[in-house]
Parts: C-alpha cells; structure tokens; sequence
C-alpha cells in the first residue's frame, strides 16, 4: 500500500510524530507516551485554571502545537480523524490541574463530546472541577436541536488562545469557560475543499472530488460538504465564505473583527494571501474592520487542498487576549 | 444455560468479524463520514479479545463488563463510547451469576440498547446503530417471550437487524458525522448499523455453534 | 483549465497574494506594488546594515514571509518558480539601503544570479554598496566547475535569520556577508518529493509521479530530482537525507546542529515531525547534539508533497544570532 | 538594406512564434527545468512588442537595445537576462545609423551571441541556447562572407539552429536548472535552444518578406 506520505507503521504514526513533537520543542513541552498527551512544562501551576483539548489527529497544529505557555496546558491526540478516549482527557485533567479546576474545550463531533463527557464525569469523581465547553461555529450545518448540531472547526483555536490568555492572568474557572463560550457565540466558520485527503490507516482518498468541482461547507475530518460545486475563481469563493459566516454571525456594524483563513494542509501560502484578500475586501466594503488577523494552516484535514474562514467579533477584552504574550510549537508572540 | 465461554466466543466472532469486513465499513463510513469506522471496530474488538485472553476466569458479567470497558479504553470516536457503554451496561445485568439463561440475555441485550440511547439520543429513523439494534433487540425478546429457541430466535433477531441495517440507505441522518451532510447522507448505509448487524450475527454463530 | 487552487487570473496571482501578505501584516511591511517588493516597515535604518532577497514565487513563506524586524528588509518577489527581474532588486536596494550596505542573498540559479548581478552592478554605479552572497546548500548536485554547481535551497532561510540578526546588532557590511557565507559553508541540504506540483500559469504538474514512487535529490521548483526511487519508509527516507546531508557536511564530532526539517508545501505537519524523529534518532545516535531545529513549510514549492533536510553546524556565534528576536509574518520570537 | 521597420517586424514575428508554441517550450522545459519557458519567452516578447510600439521612430540600434532592456525588465529567470543582454549588445553593434546591411546584421548577432558566453559562460555542448545560438551565427557569417543572398543566408542560419536544438537531445546539461538533473537531463531538448531556433527562424521570415 504506497501512499505520498512519509509514514513508517500507520498503527504507529500518532506516537511516532509526537515523539517528533517532543523532541522538536523540549523547552515547552512533553509526551506523555502512555497516555498519548502532550503536556506543557509549566503545568500544572498552581491556582491557574488549566485548558485542555484534543481530538483526532491529522488536524495539526490543533491541539498539540498549542500545548506551551498563555493556551493549553495539555492536548490528547486520538488515532487520525478519532476521537481520543476518556482514559486520555482524565489522565491529562490530572496532569494540569493546579486546583483552580480545568477547562475542557470540546469540539462538537458526537466521538469527542461523548469520550469527553466520560473523563470530565470520572474527574468529578475524583475531585477535580472540570468545566466542559463544546465549540460550534461551523455554519455549514444548519443547527437543529434534532441533529448532532454544528460542528467545532476554526474558532477552537481562537478560544484555545483566548481563553489561554484569561487562564494565564488569573481568571477563574468559570470565567475561563465563561470565555471560551463567549469566543464560540461570536465567531462563525466556513469551509472548502479542493482535493480530499487519504487517511494513513485506510490509504484511500475518502472521497473522490474530480477536477474543476469543489466540496462546500466542509469539516475537518476529510469528510464530503454539504453540496458539490463547480469550482470557482478564488473571488466567487471568497464571496461565498464571507456570505455564509457575516450572515450567520451578523457583527454589529462597524465591528472589529479577528479574520482567521485557515488551510486545510495541503494548499501553498500564497493560495492562502490571495484569498486572505478577497475576504478582505469584502468585509472592509461592508464596514468592518480586521483589527487581527491569522493566516496559515492551524486546523487542518491532513494534506486536503481547501481553505476555511473563520470570522470572530472582537470586543476590547478579547483584543487584549489575543494579543498576551502566548509560547507554543505553532503561535507565538511577545515572548 | 450460557456462560463465560459464551462471551468470550462471542467477543472473537465479533472481532474476526469485523476484520472480515474493514474496507467495507471504511468504505461504508468514508461515503457519509470519515472512514474510520472499520478501523476502530477493529482496534476495539482486536483489544477486547486480548483483554479477555488474560481474564478466563471471570464471570460472563464481569468478562461483559471488561469488553465494554476496553471499547472506551481504545476505540475513541463515537463507536468508542457508545458499543463501551452498551457492553458494561450489559454486563452489570448479567450480574455475578456463572451462567445466564436466555430471558438474561434479552435483558442484557435491552439494556445495552438503553446505554446507547441514553448516551447518543438516537431514535429509530436517525440512521444510527440504533436502526439495526433496536429491531434486533425487540425481535429477540418477542421471540424468546414466545418460547422460539434460542438458535432460531438468534436467527430472527440478526436477520432483524439486518432490516434495520438496509432500512437506513433512504434516511438522512440526523445524528453522528453523517448527519453534516444533511441530504447527501440518503442513499447510504449506515456503517454503525452494519457493524451492529455483524454483531448480533456473531452472537447467532455463538450459540449455534455451542449447541 | 481547472486547477485544484483558490485562484483568480494566474497573471495577477503573485501580485494579488502580496496585497493579501500586506493587508495580514500591515504592522511589518509594506507591498510595493509597482515594483512586486515586500519591504519591512522598519527599513531604511541609518547606519543599519540592509538585507534583501528574493527569487522566484511560489517557496512561501520565503522570502516574504521573512520581512520584518531581524531577518530581511526586504524580498522581491518574481513570477512564480522564475527569478525576479533587476529592476526589482535595485528598487529593493535603494528601498532600503541605510548608508550602510547592503547584502544580496541570492539563491544559486542561474536566472537569480545573473538577474541579481545586474541589479548589484547598477546598484554599484548609483553609488550603494552591495555585497552578493550565493546560497548552494543542496547536496544533490554533485559540485563541479564548469556546471551552474549546487543549488540554494533550505539554508537561505536560516542565513536570512542568522545575518538578519547580526545586521540587527549593527555589524558592518562585510561582517554581515561573511555570516551569509559562513552559513551556507557549514549548512548543508536534500529534498525528496512525493509528488509534482502545478505551477498556476501551465495549469499542468511539471512531472508524473505514480504511487508508490519518489524523486530524490529535488530543488524547490518543481523540478523531478535526480533520481527516482521506489518509496521508502520514512526511517529510509530519513536514513538517505541524513546520510546524504552528514557525509557532505562532515561536522565535527560531536558538534551541535540546527536541524531543519522543511515541508515542500503540501506534507501534513504530522508527517514532518515525524521525519524529524527519525532525523533525530540517527543524528544523536553519531553522536551529535540538535541543540536548535525548526520543523515547518518555510521553503516550498506550492503544493508539492515533500521535505527537506537541512543541518547546520552551529557555533555558539550562529547560536546567539539564531536565538536573537526576530519578528517576521513566518518566524518570530523575543518580541 | 535593413531599417527600423526590420527591427519591429521582427520582434512580431518573434513574439508570435513563441506564443504559437508556447506550450510546446513548457513541456520541454518541465522536462528539464522548471516549465516556465514558454512562459516567460511570451511574457518577454508581448512586453517587447508593447515596448517598441511606443517608440516608432527609433533607429534600429535604438529599438534592438530597448528590446533587449525590455527583456531584461520583465522576464526574469535564466532567459530574462541572456536574451535581454543579447538585444541589448547587438543593439549596441548596430550603432546609430538609420539602416544596416547584412554584414552589420551578422556583426550584431555576433555581438549578441558574445553577450550570452560573457553572461552565461556557456561553451558549445553545454546544452543550452548557444548550441542553436553559435552555429546560427557562424552560419550567417560564413554564407555573407560568401555572398550568399541574405534570405537564403538566414534560411541556412535558421537551419542551422534547428540542427544545433537537436543535437541538443543526447547531451548532458552542464548548464542552467537542467545541469540539477545531471544524466537525467540526456534524451530531452533544451528549451532555451529551441526557442533560439525560432528567434532565428522568425528574423528569416522578417526579412523575406520585406523582399
Ligand atoms: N448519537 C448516536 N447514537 C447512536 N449511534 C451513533 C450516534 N452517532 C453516531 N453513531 C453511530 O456511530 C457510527 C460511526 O462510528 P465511527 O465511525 O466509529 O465514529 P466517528 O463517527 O466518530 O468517526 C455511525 O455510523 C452511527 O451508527
Ligand atoms: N548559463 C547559460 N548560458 C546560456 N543559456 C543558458 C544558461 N543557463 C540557462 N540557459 C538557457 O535558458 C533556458 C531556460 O530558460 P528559462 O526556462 O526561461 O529560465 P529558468 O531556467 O530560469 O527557468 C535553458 O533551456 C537554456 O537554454
Ligand atoms: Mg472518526
Ligand atoms: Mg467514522
Ligand atoms: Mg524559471
Ligand atoms: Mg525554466
């Protein structure tokens, strides 16, 4: 089975790559090999409010290139595209809470909230306060009490580092989840891809996307979107982004925005700046102002060729969070 | 009477069963989810069987009760959490006793369907697991209520979950990954409700095989 | 012609991403648009020495990604995969010339060396000091006089840094160029690749590489290698880089190394950290110590899935520079 | 004798031709390079033409050394600055003169052809545009010297050129990206010497048909 991937055992390659992880960015963090966790060295401390998170692997940087100082304090990496289990979120709960209590940032794909879930319930048991936040913010899923809801995608890294800040300065628990929530309610996400991706373990393309057609409203988990398009010049698309998220989010008029184009592993930078500017574009003719802005792969579905726009209404407190002084493989500033 | 070996048969059926037919659930999950789920049944099952291998002596409860345990130790996603939960809770009903009967297996087997309803909140119809356990489920304690052999009430109740199982291709998922697709998800077989199927025609060949 | 990229006209596409990498980074460059230059915010500083560089687009982050504060002043951008013209690199020069030089980081090409000489010669006639450095770190051409020689791949973007700090501390023209070349004299590199890319303005991957296959010994331009190997596992992938790179370098024993594991554009970031642990297995297994790496796509080739080794031998000189503030789009700490 | 007009129409013809096998120059330089040649021999040319359509009373050393100015301007790349350096030279050689004859025409392309080896230092064999470049050149020199016509010359020349750009197929590049390729580079032809065949063919067109 030949797959264009630098792959030894796939059974092997989530461990392999977080030894990498590992020994790449020492000074910050460690592996947990046992528990298949990445936990920052300066976890835990004692009365900060501790965040974790974790998922499926393949989407990286989340979680673990956010593992350091002013984000997470550990991140638990499932099999790719697989939920860890509840046996990894209790065991990094224990690792990082420093008594102030832990905050579970949770994606919401029905594996992770129920596998958190478990952990958060066997940690209550054991006398650890956790407070569990599902994020939400895909706008591709029409949400419905009757369905499994939104699903968690870009706006989990803008809470991780957010809520990281609030955790660092002091905040209690219930403020740290309190913003976390707040993160979530203001930010709405859009996706597209371009090419599918092969998940090592089953090296099959999980879905076929001819040439000259694209996948609308996508996940993160290589997973089709809601509809298939013919594909568009990088402005129709950028029009469609923006029209999906401004729509869903309605920011107040003249708002701040923290404007986040996120690629999906396998599109080039300059992909990534040219539809930076035609999101740009449209919002500054709207009347909104970008005051922040990331762009980059930070939530990614392997080596799937796509882009998702993230857009998150900023107010004063959450400007001044974004811009704390934060230490991990993948953001870094004022420090 | 059934008794440890019962679960333990049963747990490597299930495990070879579902090695048997890995592409086809990956195949199956990658149409309207993420095509892992032959993966983690397979991973799940494989490491419940090496946990019983080191547990021979357990009660069927108990050793019912480790499987589950095992499945959320190793599966993830939402297979993970769900079969994990349906298995302890299957075996708290078989209790501590060294041997079951049938009218105890239909408990068990009802309560673990309650473990899955009360975690993920499938209804028939949402295109889950649900679709192919619940007729299962219901088939069997009806047939068993009736006084239908074991062997044949087994038969009844997997070829009822099959149905189930089929039943899902028109419907539009309303819970689990499949569900983000909204209407691209008609047309498709549920993968959870083929793994159950699996399972319940495991269950068939294990006692069967032991009469 | 339907391409698997967010694009508009492939024309305007160069252009169009720089207004994109202005508007994210508004707060360290500027886009001169008329002469496709990124230039730091910061430049020209009086008495500071300048640095600049450029090439060919389509290896982003590089070089605009490294315009800021402690790396270039400024990068000229040509069309993709093709040298810039000499009218950008003396626009450039001129931009940012402080009264104190300036240094040309050319990557050897042909095209780039000639394009950059002409450019530093006219630059000379207006009176600027210019002092040209010729990257050729690639190990997979086999050197020799009379071809165009080794190729300038992954240890531009560690020269960038390590010369940008040094001119940042104020050493002189000749102190700085001397670094650049220290740099590419203890630096050495090599590329494999697991599949083509596009380039935008063709629409058509530049080679066919089935499954199962890899070129060996690539540059960054989407150029096959020079050869073609079945596919091996990454311990054999990494075995080869590492053997390959280590036997041309010969470091000392025991010396310390920056290591350098670079994606081409389209690899996972779970696949490049596990390269790096095998890169590092066998690195400390002869006895030497990675004191310093940097694991991402800094120098690609669009969408290429690929990496590449670069190790270079620190001294505690390189150390201090590498481990100086830098604030830049792509790499920045200390600040 | 030659005018302004012949510089023009020559460059027409030039921008023409690579446009018209635009795709062919990407598919031989993909092969060995980087798949921008044909790429940037349009791009250069189009620029070219634009150039000398704002310049229309130039002399001919004028607009041949605007050409070539052009060229350095807006190609880039290896071609960029070998082609526009060329022009430039050869423009240089023709000096100020409202008109040039033949052998002022051989002793520009002589001039641009020393350009090319000053800049690229390429020798005969190194698989790159001086193997159609140099016997193009000595070809014309010698039919002129021997009074030949100068339309039957360039047809020579241009022959010649084609003969060189093929013998380019069996050599190892020692020269520019596909000198990285080393013995793979053996069984392709170069693509700046093809694209040198039609600058020559193109300046065989020019002048046959102004007689
Ligand atoms: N809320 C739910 N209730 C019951 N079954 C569910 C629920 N959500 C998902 N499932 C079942 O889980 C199956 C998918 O399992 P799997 O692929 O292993 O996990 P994941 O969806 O996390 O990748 C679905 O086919 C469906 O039958
Ligand atoms: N040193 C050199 N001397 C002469 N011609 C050269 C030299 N290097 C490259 N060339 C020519 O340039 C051609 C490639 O041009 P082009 O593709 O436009 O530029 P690049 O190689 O920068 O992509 C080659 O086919 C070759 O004929
Ligand atoms: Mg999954
Ligand atoms: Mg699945
Ligand atoms: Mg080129
Ligand atoms: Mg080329």
């Amino acid at each position: 089975m030949a797959m264009r991937k630098f792959l030894n055992d796939p059974e092997q390659l989530v461990k392999e790559a977080l030894v990498g992880v590992e020994l790449a960015h020492s000074d910050l963090l460690r592996f947990d090999r046992e528990n298949q966790l990445l936990i920052s060295k300066s976890a835990p401390r004692q009365g900060k409010v501790a965040l974790i998170s974790g998922g499926g692997s393949g989407h990286e940087p989340l979680h673990g290139g956010f593992v350091g100082v002013g984000m997470l304090d550990a991140a638990c990496a499932g099999e790719v595209f697989t939920s860890p289990v509840p046996d990894q979120m209790l065991a990094a709960t224990k690792a990082v809470d420093g008594g102030a209590g832990v905050v579970h940032i949770v994606k919401n794909y029905t594996g992770d909230v129920l596998n958190f879930k478990m952990a958060a319930d066997e940690a209550a048991d054991e006398g650890i306060k956790v407070e569990a936040v599902v994020m939400d913010d895909d706008v591709a899923v029409q949400d419905s009490l009757y369905t499994a809801g939104r699903r968690g995608v870009g706006a989990t890294v803008l809470a991780e580092k957010i809520a990281g800040a609030a955790a660092a300065r002091g905040d209690d628990l219930a403020a740290v989840a309190g913003i976390v929530r707040h993160v979530n309610e203001r930010a709405r996400s859009f996706g597209i891809a371009l090419s599918s991706c092969t998940p090592p373990a089953s090296g099959k393309p999980i879905f076929d996307l001819p040439e000259g057609e694209m996948e609308v409203g996508i996940g993160i988990h290589g997973e089709p979107g809601r509809r298939r398009a013919p594909l568009g010049t990088a402005s129709e698309i950028a029009e469609l982004m923006v029209e999906a998220v401004i729509s869903d989010l309605k920011p107040a008029s003249g708002a701040n925005l923290l404007v986040f184009l996120n690629g999906m592993g396998g599109t080039p930078q300059i992909e990534l700046y040219l539809m930076f500017a035609e999101v740009e574009a449209r919002l500054s003719k709207a009347g909104y102002k970008t005051t922040r802005s990331l762009v980059g792969s930070y939530i990614t579905s392997l080596e799937m060729a796509g882009a998702s726009l993230t857009v998150l209404e900023l107010s004063d407190a959450t400007t001044a969070l974004w811009d704390a002084p934060v230490n991990t493989p993948a953001l870094r500033w004022g420090v | 009477m059934m008794d440890a070996a019962t679960i333990t048969t049963w747990m490597n059926e299930i495990a070879g069963a579902v090695r048997a037919e890995r592409d086809y659930l990956i195949q199956l999950d990658a149409a309207i989810g993420d095509g892992d789920h032959g993966i983690n049944m397979t991973r799940g099952f494989d490491a419940v069987v090496r946990a019983l291998a080191q547990e021979e002596d357990g009660t069927p409860g108990k050793l019912l009760t480790l499987a589950g345990k095992t499945l959320v130790s190793s599966v993830g996603g939402a297979s993970g959490p769900l079969w994990g939960s349906a298995l302890r809770r299957g075996g708290r009903a078989l209790g501590d006793a060294p041997t079951f009967d049938d009218g105890k297996l239909v408990e068990a087997l009802q309560a673990a369907l309650a473990a899955v309803v009360d975690l993920g909140a499938a209804v028939l119809g949402d295109k889950t697991m649900v679709d192919a356990m619940d007729p299962a489920v219901a088939t069997l304690r009806r047939e068993v209520d009736a006084g239908t052999v074991l062997p044949v009430a087994l038969r009844r109740a997997a070829e009822a979950a099959e149905v189930g199982m089929r039943a899902t291709i028109p419907l539009q998922a309303r819970k689990g990954r499949a569900s983000y697709l909204g209407e691209r998800s008609i047309g498709h077989q549920d993968p959870g409700a083929t793994s159950t199927a699996l399972i319940v025609r495991a269950l068939e060949r294990t006692v069967a095989g032991s009469q």
